[in-house]
């Protein structure tokens, strides 16, 4: 039998009615360009109209607000405010990663497990963190740590309830065909667990993501004098509000980037997944 | 009625690109009942769902009753190879045949008939109200297929409808389909592994070449028109068609140096 | 799927005759005994909770006059449920959540299905999304005080905004999480992007939309809270914040497990209904008994 | 709330025809003459009715008041010189609060926890101190008192802290020192926290810590409701000021405080006038702290 | 080896309960091939299930080597009916097959040598690097089989195995099990809708009645031991035992009724 998984010859599989690759990829560019900018750019028009019309002093136009935004942010105060506040969001982000996903996945696939524990992480989920904040400074101290906690309190839900949920609904077929071969353990949770509840797994930590960096601005609300968020509430209780818009902008950009980062990372790991999207679309 | 020519697909992955079909073509007329044979993989399930629209040729054409298929075309029913995942979990057997009459927006009462009616044929009626994943492999086939045939397609594509059913039921299922062809006058591309049946089925039998595929016989099947399990099959011109199919197979196998002979 | 042994003895012999296909249609819906199991070990959990919370300042890790054991929080918490005040705040506060969390729901749903199925929809907001999912509510307090007050659609603003995202970005990964062939099957009966959009996309991504309205749900609820504890909208959250300034650690403590309560019931609920719509899902049916 | 006849407010006017304002206030020991009043009938006599709203702080009534969704509200000097220098239109209509002016007796004070080695202002260089918010009216007089009493103000390491944490924050030795107001003054003194320094006193002998204000539409447009409601305040302020033992009982209506604390803790004074000399010493160490770029323009503030 | 004693399940489901197999009672002696096949929906699957310890019978025992068995026993195999799933889609061809040979603990080089021997017995070497969703439906079954022969179990369990493939690619499986079996000699239990096959490759033919299930009837095959596709095929007694099996289906069909008979 020959099964010639036949290379693609040019000559005969390039479709005549495309024109040249350089054309085709400076559309393609362009055309991604538009979507990315098209509705910013939309909104950014809809705000300055809407903030020349209304004149209100707490909605600055946007030419003010980007020329704060340059004296604000492009000078040493983004090396001494912004990036410790990243580091610190980055540092709860992963923390509660490996958190959520771990519990996650124990709770997913005990079910006792999950009924001990639900109603009291249910609890726990509903309690607004302004209130929870000076619970953990009595428990944990004014620290870094406690701030960390915060971020991880705040975004460790989504991953957490995802996680539960993708274990939950690993497909019982494939569960069969490891439990028929002996796979268990630790070998199991990785071929298994983890990568079947991969696409929900990964829906938690994207929403994580941005949770996270929320949660960063509420830690340093409360027992802080430097940060990114500190920034931004100082800035809001000193009535320097085109300067706070340009924190809030700042923060908006910080979630860009790391959807971006995080896309590509998700690319890789949903590789399989979205092939096979794509495959039975039959591209 | 359907219309391929020089059909070829390649499916473009991640660095590298199969061409699974490289040049078909046939031509199927009104009321026509084809089978499609050919070794595993060799593109049979991927012309299928060209056909159906599901998928876009790289290039050549493909066209129904005139018009090129862009998309599923009305009145069109498939029974997928894969039928445990094209019933819908949250259906049960019953809401899976429905949907797509209710699609077709039929009153209740001409539904609840189509449904009983269909379900009997494939007898599964005591099996209504159950959920798929509640049904046996066989038995999910055999609701994909009452799907179909409860929609009364004028064209109906099978992708190895049969292969999860055991031999009595086979054969009763056969010979449904063929009187359902009879009586609506479907267009009916029916894809199989058993020669025996595509002789048995089919007004036509389209042998496939393994891949880079292309079609390596067109094998019209002069048997009577009424046929029935025990003498059609017992017929000495049903075993020289199956001999003669059986053979072509093998050429096929042999790959496409043997099919570029034809 | 095959875990559970919790199979009720074999019948009688004579019963299990009886056990025909014809027979076996016949419905029997009974109280599962897991159910049962389940309710009692989330109580266990609880208790433990609480346990651990009474001996935290009761060993003297913290100072109990600023972490006040259960028992005097609950007793409090009892003391309080006494006086209409509390339940008008309560109610205040459901009001808020409630309909913030609808108004949240409804439109992340239709937005999340409308973009989340036009790809290139999808491609033009994505960066104006990702943009503005990170920023915070409580930046947006002051324009909800400029706008509206102590009106209760400051309030609304705030929780429809947060809670907007998290079902949001829930029922977009719902969407696609079809699986193919459903959906070439749809396609091929010919059942056009509205009508495979109700009956195959919307089951498919059922259980995304329901992690979504219980990852809302809370969010939902910590908003209106938070709302009301700073811009003083009435409601548990205000009275949270009254009691705060006053130094009054046990009334805190006992709104909040108010509030964790609250918390607790939502999710009830939301269970029950995924028990009820997502019985045929793998993650459901898999814990049904075999 | 709504105040859009000009010939609502004044006094003598017919009851019944009662004008709705909203004030922003927050749930603290400060803007007990407000409940006062309204209980001694001073607001309804001026053809007021209260609407009190409780937020957390100038965050939220700033931009009520602002807006106009407010029509007076409550909020400490500093906060009120920052805002007029951003351009807020702001303006004082009358006082809120007033420092005791006797050092160790003040409202508000700057505590050490049981056992440390500080025992004046001085001592706290080097320090981390908790105040409530930054750049603000706390860390200003706390480094004032600092220099007062010979240490170097810039030594000092401020943490931002709600007043609610600080008693434990303290006790635990997670602060070193803290700027506290009744009632967490009174009630860190009780667990055994000694107080170094009283910062508003060190500042002036009468300091007016907070202040009620509208805005400056509403003042040109609505100058009788504003003038109405100054008066109700004024009545309101001197009956409390005179009345100690009121305000203590007035407290328990509208906060949770600990009927035995109420007892202990220090009022404050309520002189109807604003010390406008102990605003300008404020202002002047806004401006040495660097909270401000130029010295505030304080007659801009005040209402007339 | 295999025992089954007075074996019943009852599928609970939500309100509803089936009783999938009533009374199943057979052994299996340790290195011999049995065929099963009975009508769909008969609980050829649960049966298989319940021997390879997924599922937990409702009563009676199952017990393998003399141990009941209550989960899957070490060193066996399972090709599933639902092929198609039972493939890990983050996973390669390869990477599918390997997987439980790394449970096994087999060093690097000779995991690779038994993937690769494998995949040349399925006929799919070129397509260790693909994933499942990019091969035919065929394809993947037969990765399917390539990992269970690559594991070499001592006992195996086939359900439809080449349900999905064409019959040339079917006999030269056929083969190649028989072959695998007599060279490992490991214990077999092959579920199958094709009587043909189940006479050609078993050493005995268990025919299960419809549902409720009990065993129909047991018949050993008594061809010779070498046996070959054409030779065997063509033989008297193949034809006879074909017959013999097909009847006991046909009465199998005829419902629980004429079981009761046996
Ligand atoms: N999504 C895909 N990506 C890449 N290659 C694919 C994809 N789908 C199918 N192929 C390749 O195309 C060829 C034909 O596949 P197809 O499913 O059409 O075969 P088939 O004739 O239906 O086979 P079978 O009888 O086994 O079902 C195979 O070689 C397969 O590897
Ligand atoms: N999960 C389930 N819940 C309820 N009933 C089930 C379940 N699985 C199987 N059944 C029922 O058990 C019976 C036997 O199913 P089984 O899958 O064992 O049949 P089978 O012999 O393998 O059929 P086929 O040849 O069609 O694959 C069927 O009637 C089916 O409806
Ligand atoms: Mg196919
Ligand atoms: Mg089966």
């Amino acid at each position: 039998m020959s099964h010639a998984a036949t290379q693609q010859q040019p000559a005969t599989t390039t479709p005549p009615q495309r024109r040249s690759p350089v054309a085709a990829m400076l559309r393609r560019a362009g055309l991604r360009l538009v979507y990315l900018l098209g509705l910013p750019v939309a909104l950014i028009l809809v705000w300055w109209w809407a903030s020349a019309s209304s004149g209100l002093y707490y909605l600055p136009a946007p030419d003010v607000i980007a020329t704060t935004f340059g004296e604000v942010w492009f000078s040493e105060r983004f090396a001494q405010d912004a990036l410790p506040s990243i580091g610190r969001l980055l540092a709860g982000f992963a923390l509660a990663a490996v958190l959520g996903v771990g519990v996650g996945i124990a709770l997913g696939l005990s079910r006792s497990l999950r009924a001990l524990t639900e109603p009291v992480l249910e609890f726990l989920r509903a309690i607004p963190p302004p209130v929870l904040v000076p619970l953990l400074i009595l428990l944990v101290g004014v620290t870094t740590s406690m701030k960390l906690l915060v971020i991880v309190s705040g975004c460790i839900w989504p991953i957490l309830l995802n996680t539960v949920e993708g274990v939950r609904a690993v497909d019982p077929v494939l569960s069969d065909t490891c439990r028929c071969y002996g796979v268990r353990g630790p070998r199991r949770l990785v071929t298994l667990v983890l990568r079947s509840a991969s696409p929900q797994i990964m829906a938690g930590l994207r929403q994580a993501l941005s949770i996270a960096i929320i949660l960063m601005v509420i830690s340093e609300m409360f027992a802080s004098s430097s940060g990114l968020g500190f920034t931004i509430v100082q800035f809001q209780r000193s009535f320097a509000i085109p300067e706070m818009w340009s924190g809030i902008v700042l923060l908006g950009l910080l979630g860009f980037t790391l959807s971006v980062l995080f896309q590509l990372v998700e690319r890789r790991v949903l590789g399989w997944y979205l092939g096979l999207r794509a495959a039975t679309k039959g591209e | 009625m359907l219309d391929v020519s020089a059909m070829q697909k390649i499916y473009q992955g991640e660095g590298r690109s199969v061409e699974a079909v490289r040049d078909l073509t046939f031509r199927l007329d009104e009321g026509e009942l084809a089978c499609l044979v050919g070794p595993s993989g060799c593109g049979k399930t991927t012309l299928l769902k060209c056909v159906a629209g599901l998928l876009q040729p790289t290039s050549g054409r493909v066209s129904l009753a005139g018009r090129p298929v862009t998309g599923p075309p009305p009145d069109m029913a498939v029974v997928f190879q894969e039928y445990g995942r094209s019933l819908f979990p949250w259906l049960t057997v019953q809401g899976n045949i429905e949907l797509p009459l209710k699609q077709k927006k039929l009153p209740k009462q001409q539904r609840r008939e189509l449904i009983d009616e269909a379900l009997a044929a494939v007898s599964l009626s005591e099996f209504a109200k159950s959920y798929p994943w509640q049904l046996s492999g066989g038995m999910q086939q055999r609701v994909a297929i009452a799907r179909a045939i409860a929609y009364q397609p004028r064209v109906l594509l099978m992708d190895e409808p049969f292969a999860a059913v055991d031999a009595q039921t086979r054969a009763d299922l056969e010979d449904l389909i063929r009187s359902l062809w009879k009586r609506f006058q479907m267009t009916i591309l029916f894809v199989t592994h058993d020669i025996d049946e595509a002789v048995y089925l089919g007004q036509r039998v389209l042998v496939l070449s393994s891949s880079p595929t292309v079609i390596q016989d067109d094998i019209p099947v002069d048997l009577p028109d009424e046929r029935d399990q025990l003498t059609t099959r017992g017929a000495g011109r049903f075993t020289e068609l199956r001999a003669k199919v059986y053979e072509e197979i093998q050429n096929a196998k042999r790959g496409p140096v043997s099919a570029q002979k034809l | 799927m095959t875990k559970s042994a919790a199979t009720p003895a074999a019948p009688a012999a004579a019963d299990r005759r009886k056990t025909s296909r014809r027979s076996a249609a016949r419905p029997r819906r009974v109280a599962t005994p897991t159910k049962l199991v389940n309710a009692v070990l989330g109580l266990i959990g609880i208790v433990l909770f609480l346990g651990l919370w009474e001996a935290v300042p009761r060993l003297g890790l913290v100072q109990a006059r600023y972490l006040p054991p259960a028992s005097e929080v609950l007793t409090e918490l009892a003391a309080r449920m006494a006086t209409p005040t509390f339940w008008t705040a309560l109610l205040d506060t459901l009001l808020g959540w409630g309909l913030g969390l609808g108004i949240a729901f409804l439109a992340a749903v239709i937005l999340g299905f409308l973009i989340g199925s036009v790809p290139a929809l999808r491609a033009l907001t994505s960066s104006t999304v990702e943009f503005l999912r990170p920023i915070p509510s409580v930046a947006l307090i002051p324009l909800a005080v400029l706008l509206w007050a102590t009106d209760i659609r400051s309030t609304l603003l705030l929780v429809v905004y947060a809670a907007f995202w998290q079902i949001y970005i829930q029922v977009l990964y719902g969407v696609a999480d079809i699986d193919p062939v459903a959906e070439q099957t749809a396609r091929s009966f010919g059942m056009g992007k509205l009508a495979r959009m109700r009956h195959i996309t919307w089951p498919s991504a059922l259980p995304y939309v329901l992690t979504g309205l219980r990852l809302g749900a809370a969010v939902a609820l910590i908003l209106a809270i938070t709302s009301q504890l700073i811009i003083g909208t009435p409601g548990l959250g205000k009275e949270i914040a009254v009691a705060q300034a006053s130094g009054a650690p046990a009334v805190v403590y006992a709104l909040i497990i108010a509030t964790g309560a609250l918390g607790v019931i939502v999710n009830v609920g939301v269970r029950a209904l995924e028990r009820r719509v997502l019985h045929w899902h793998t993650s459901v049916r898999g814990e049904a008994a075999v | 709330g709504s105040s859009d006849s000009g010939d609502s407010g004044g006094d003598g006017q017919a009851e019944g025809e009662l004008t709705e304002v909203t004030v922003g206030l927050i749930p603290i020991v400060d803007v007990a003459p407000v409940y006062l009043g309204q209980e001694q009938g001073y607001f309804e006599d001026h053809g007021l009715k209260l609407n009190i709203e409780n937020a957390s702080g100038g965050a939220a009534i700033v931009p009520g008041v602002v807006s106009g969704n407010f029509e007076f509200g409550f909020s400490n000097i500093t906060s009120l010189l920052i805002g007029r220098q951003e351009d807020l239109p702001l303006k004082v209509v009358s006082n809120g609060v007033t420092s005791t002016g006797e050092q160790g007796a003040d409202f508000g004070g700057i505590v050490v926890p049981e056992g440390s080695p500080v025992t004046d202002a001085s001592g706290l260089a080097g320090k981390k101190v908790a105040v409530n918010t930054l750049q603000n009216i706390g860390d200003t007089t706390v480094r004032n008192s600092v220099r007062v009493a010979g240490g170097d103000p810039d030594e000092i390491k401020f943490v931002e802290l709600p007043f609610p944490e600080m008693p434990a924050a303290l006790e635990n030795g997670q602060v070193d020192g803290a700027w506290l107001v009744e009632p967490f003054l009174s009630q860190s003194l009780n667990n055994g926290a000694t107080e170094v320094a009283s910062n508003f006193v060190d500042a002036s002998p009468s300091l007016s810590v907070a202040q009620y204000f509208t805005s400056e539409q509403l003042a040109n447009e609505d100058p009788e409701l504003v003038e109405s409601f100054r008066t109700a305040m004024h009545e309101s302020m001197a009956y409390a000021d005179a009345n100690p033992e009121d305000v203590r009982r007035v407290l328990t209506n509208y906060t949770e405080i600990d009927q035995n604390l109420i007892e202990q803790i220090r009022l404050p004074h309520f002189p109807p006038e604003v010390n406008r000399e102990s605003v300008q010493t404020i202002a002047d160490l806004m401006v040495e702290d660097g909270l401000v770029d130029s010295q505030p323009d304080l007659e801009a503030l005040y209402y007339e």
